[in-house]
């Protein structure tokens, strides 16, 4: 079996994700993890890229990387406490939640396994080439995905309201 | 060609850190970014299935946007919440907010 | 497409290198190395340093930063409407100006509730 | 090698002769594009590097002569070289981390710093077959590419140990975050007008400026994008009479001399960015025909963008954060918003309308954006009577006293400004 630079690029990217992830969730200091969390979904962009969705990578970035990450450090430098910083940063149940992780992995791994029509996918479909005015077509009809376009809207407006409730309060 | 269980395989061992981090971590912030890479490694599925299988319906795309619009609305309440208990009680760590626990 | 990427990734990599190489050969090579903990120690505003690196934040980042994630969010969706602007109906266009709507009736409540403020 | 040829398609000519030349060696064809990309990219990007050196001497020496200085005129032809003095000046210093630092988080982020902005010349269109990629998500990939200078500002406030730092560098990035909002609403007018995100499909979509048929949000897209570079009137973040420095305060050397490299390049490319999304980009006569003027025409234009950024520099107070903010949320945001919504159901009757001709529709939208001007100002004069008799009734009664409580400057430690109390 030959290796192909697709498949180097995928494995080089999948590496570093999944240390990017790892980081994630056993650093010390918060914002390293929210560090490492950048570039996880960074490392997700990439993927996308190599799976040929271009406008979902720059989804990734702009949103995620620009925005959700921005949050999360607002969020913690908000919320830091020098004593709480240091020390260990999981429970007495971490062992059980590692032991349940992995087994969730095992199973997911030998359902994959036994599915052949995922191993047999070789993704020489062609992808259209104006996937983008699809997208944006399926926004607003009424037959496609009118009703979860519009149904965004309202989640939106429920959380920016219940978050500005809810942290916006006086003290 | 990269095959399309080498995406899922990733995917799912992204959620399943993603749930270590959510099930082991002290923090409730920390928990927060897992719950993100969680939601992320769904991401990856949709987006693997939608390029492997049916990449002439944009069910699969539209479903990643529709994911990343719950994840920001999720992380924006979320962390308020979290912002809120901290005002209120001084804690991030998620086992000190046990008023309703019995 | 893919060619296009594969640029932007050199670029990405390039963009890194180009400035990268200076601070090396500032740091490295031509920069003198003659440190001691007075000069190591922060600086903040000249005089010695206070306590932890450790202060209260308000509240009015975090808001503003969600406000912005939400409009954030909000483009997202516009950007492939309007890239398929030429196909869609004036009906198509009307639902868009309803979704802007209700995003614009959350920037309103957030005004009244004077979440806007930054005093 | 034909004259004509080269004339009509630059990049095609040298492209066929570097690749003749690598095949001659032996190389595969993909090997030989990842060559040719990489010497673009080394092209590009070591042009938008070296351009710094002549916009810091340029906006130093109009700067000057704004103030009624002479300014620098002593290092080279009219002080031509005294960027590169100053730059080694920068590279011979010593280069200190401070203690505490995160060390690999600090030295990371002056490089992202420059990534960030340098990555944004990889899809602009410098003339009509003259670019680095068009990529068919290029609006976008800009606001992408953006955010991640923002990113870089959080790394180097945190990663420096200094509480002034990391005030400095969560007021930026309040203020950057803030004003993306409105830069992204108004960058989406151009993608509707052209209805493509490549900036090169923007580029030739406008046989007339798009600021014709745009003009809010070619104002909105300006205005914001000056206060995402972070220059004065924006400059909070390094406001040297009040904040230390801001977020750069502990870096020295190259390091900090890439902080300012990214300010400049960034005023620079925001010059260029208006002039892709709203002022034709490279369009011009003959530019179709003879790429390397469009070159010349899009240069210009990006230059009248940069010079006025200076001139905005030069001539405006800085604004109160509060105030900053203020026109942010409540002035930008909204009306970026309405440009939208004016715009897509404008356009939409056009189309239905069956007009084609471009300087109609053009027209027709410059029609609407007046009235929605006019609107505006309506509406922004109503609000300020109400307020002026608000502030005038609390006035009488608190007998001009802490009315101005509300409005105190946030309490970051710069000192409260005078508030200007309203005559009444």
């Amino acid at each position: 079996m030959t290796v192909t630079v697709d498949q180097i690029l995928f494995l080089i990217t999948a590496l570093v994700t999944m240390g990017a992830a790892a980081t994630v969730v056993t650093a010390q200091n918060l914002v390293h993890a929210a560090l490492a969390l950048i570039a996880t979904f960074f490392g997700v962009a990439i993927l996308f890229v190599l799976l040929q969705a271009g406008f979902l990578a720059t989804v990734q970035v702009v949103l995620y990387i620009g925005a959700i990450s921005i949050l999360i450090i607002f969020a913690i430098m908000l919320t830091r406490r020098v004593m709480q910083d240091s020390g260990p940063q999981t429970n007495q149940q971490w062992w059980l939640a590692a032991v349940f992780a992995l087994a969730l992995f095992a199973a997911l791994w030998v359902v994959l396994q036994q599915v052949p029509a995922l191993q047999q996918a070789s993704g020489s479909l062609p992808i259209p080439g104006d996937s983008l005015q699809l997208l944006g077509f399926g926004f607003v009809d009424p037959n496609q995905y009118l009703l979860p376009f519009e149904l965004a809207s309202v989640l939106l407006l429920i959380a920016l309201v219940g978050s500005i409730v809810i942290a916006g309060e006086k003290q | 060609m990269v095959p399309l269980s080498w995406y899922l395989t990733l995917a799912a061992a992204l959620f399943c850190v993603g749930l270590y981090g959510v099930l082991a971590r002290k923090n409730a912030v920390a928990i927060l970014m897992g719950i993100e890479l969680m939601l992320n490694a769904v991401n990856i599925n949709l987006v693997a299935f939608w390029h492997y299988l049916e990449p002439q319906v944009m069910a699969g795309q539209m479903f990643t946007i529709i994911v990343l619009t719950v994840a920001a609305s999720e992380a924006a309440v979320g962390l308020a919440l979290i912002i809120s208990i901290y005002r209120r009680r001084n804690t991030v760590i998620a086992e000190d907010v046990d008023l309703m626990k019995w | 497409m893919p060619n296009d990427w594969l640029f932007i990734g050199i670029f990405l990599i390039m963009g890194a290198v180009f400035p990268g190489a200076p601070i090396l050969i500032n740091s490295l090579i031509l920069g003198p190395k003659k440190s001691n903990s007075v000069k190591n120690s922060v600086y903040e505003c000249g005089i010695e340093t206070v306590g932890d690196t450790w202060v209260q934040f308000k509240v009015q980042y975090y808001i503003f930063a969600l406000v912005f994630v939400v409009f954030d969010v909000e483009t997202i969706f516009l950007f492939p409407f309007a890239v398929a602007y030429n196909q869609v109906s004036i009906f198509a266009v009307l639902e868009v100006v309803f979704f802007i709507l209700i995003l614009a009736g959350g920037l309103f409540y957030a005004w009244r509730k004077g979440a806007l403020e930054w005093a | 090698m034909d004259i004509g040829q080269f004339i009509k398609d630059p990049l095609g000519v040298i492209g066929a002769f570097l690749t003749s030349l690598l095949a001659g060696i032996g190389l595969a064809p993909q090997a030989i594009m990842v060559i040719e990309m990489i010497i673009g990219v080394v092209v590009i990007a070591s042009a938008a590097l070296v351009l710094p050196l002549f916009l810091i001497w340029f906006e130093r020496r109009v700067v000057a002569r704004m103030q009624d200085r002479i300014g620098p005129n002593r290092v080279g032809p009219q002080g031509l070289l005294q960027t590169i003095a100053d730059a080694i000046k920068l590279m011979i210093k010593e280069d200190i981390t401070p203690i505490g630092a995160d060390k690999l988080v600090y030295n990371a982020a002056p490089i992202l710093s420059v990534v960030a902005i340098i990555s944004m010349w990889a899809v602009l269109p410098f003339a009509s077959n003259i670019i680095g990629t068009s990529l068919n998500v290029g609006a976008l990939y800009i606001v992408g590419v953006g955010s991640l200078g923002t990113l870089a500002i959080m790394m180097g406030g945190w990663a420096s140990n200094n509480k002034y730092a990391l005030l400095g560098a969560f007021r930026t990035v309040a203020q950057l975050v803030s004003y993306e909002a409105p830069m992204i609403l108004s960058l989406l007018v151009p993608v509707i007008l052209a209805r493509t995100m490549d900036l090169n499909g923007i580029v030739q979509a406008q046989s007339v400026w798009f600021i014709v048929a745009a003009p809010i949000a070619a104002l909105i897209f300006f205005v914001t994008s000056v206060a995402e570079v972070g220059r004065t009137p924006f400059d909070l973040l390094e406001a040297e009479s009040e904040i230390v420095a801001g977020f750069h305060i502990e870096y020295s050397g190259m390091k900090f001399g890439m902080f300012f490299v990214a300010e400049f390049l960034h005023a620079f490319t925001v010059g260029a960015l208006t002039a892709v999304l709203f002022l034709g980009g490279w369009r011009g006569p003959f530019a179709e025909q003879v790429p390397l003027l469009g070159i010349v025409y899009f240069i210009l234009k990006a230059f009248l963008g940069y010079f006025i950024v200076i001139l905005m520099r030069t001539t405006l107070p800085r604004i109160r954060i509060d105030h900053m903010l203020d026109l942010n949320w409540k002035f930008l945001v909204p009306t970026s918003l309405s440009v939208i919504v004016v715009t897509i159901v404008v356009d939409k009757l056009i189309q239905q309308a069956g007009i084609t001709n471009d300087w109609a529709r053009s027209g027709l939208l410059f029609l609407a954006n007046v009235l929605l001007g006019l609107a505006i100002f309506w509406v922004l004069s109503r609000a300020a009577r109400s307020m002026r008799a608000f502030e005038g009734a609390a006035g009488e009664a608190h007998h001009g006293g802490d009315h101005a409580a509300g409005h105190l400057a946030p309490a970051h430690g710069e000192p409260a400004e005078a508030h200007a109390a309203p005559a009444h």
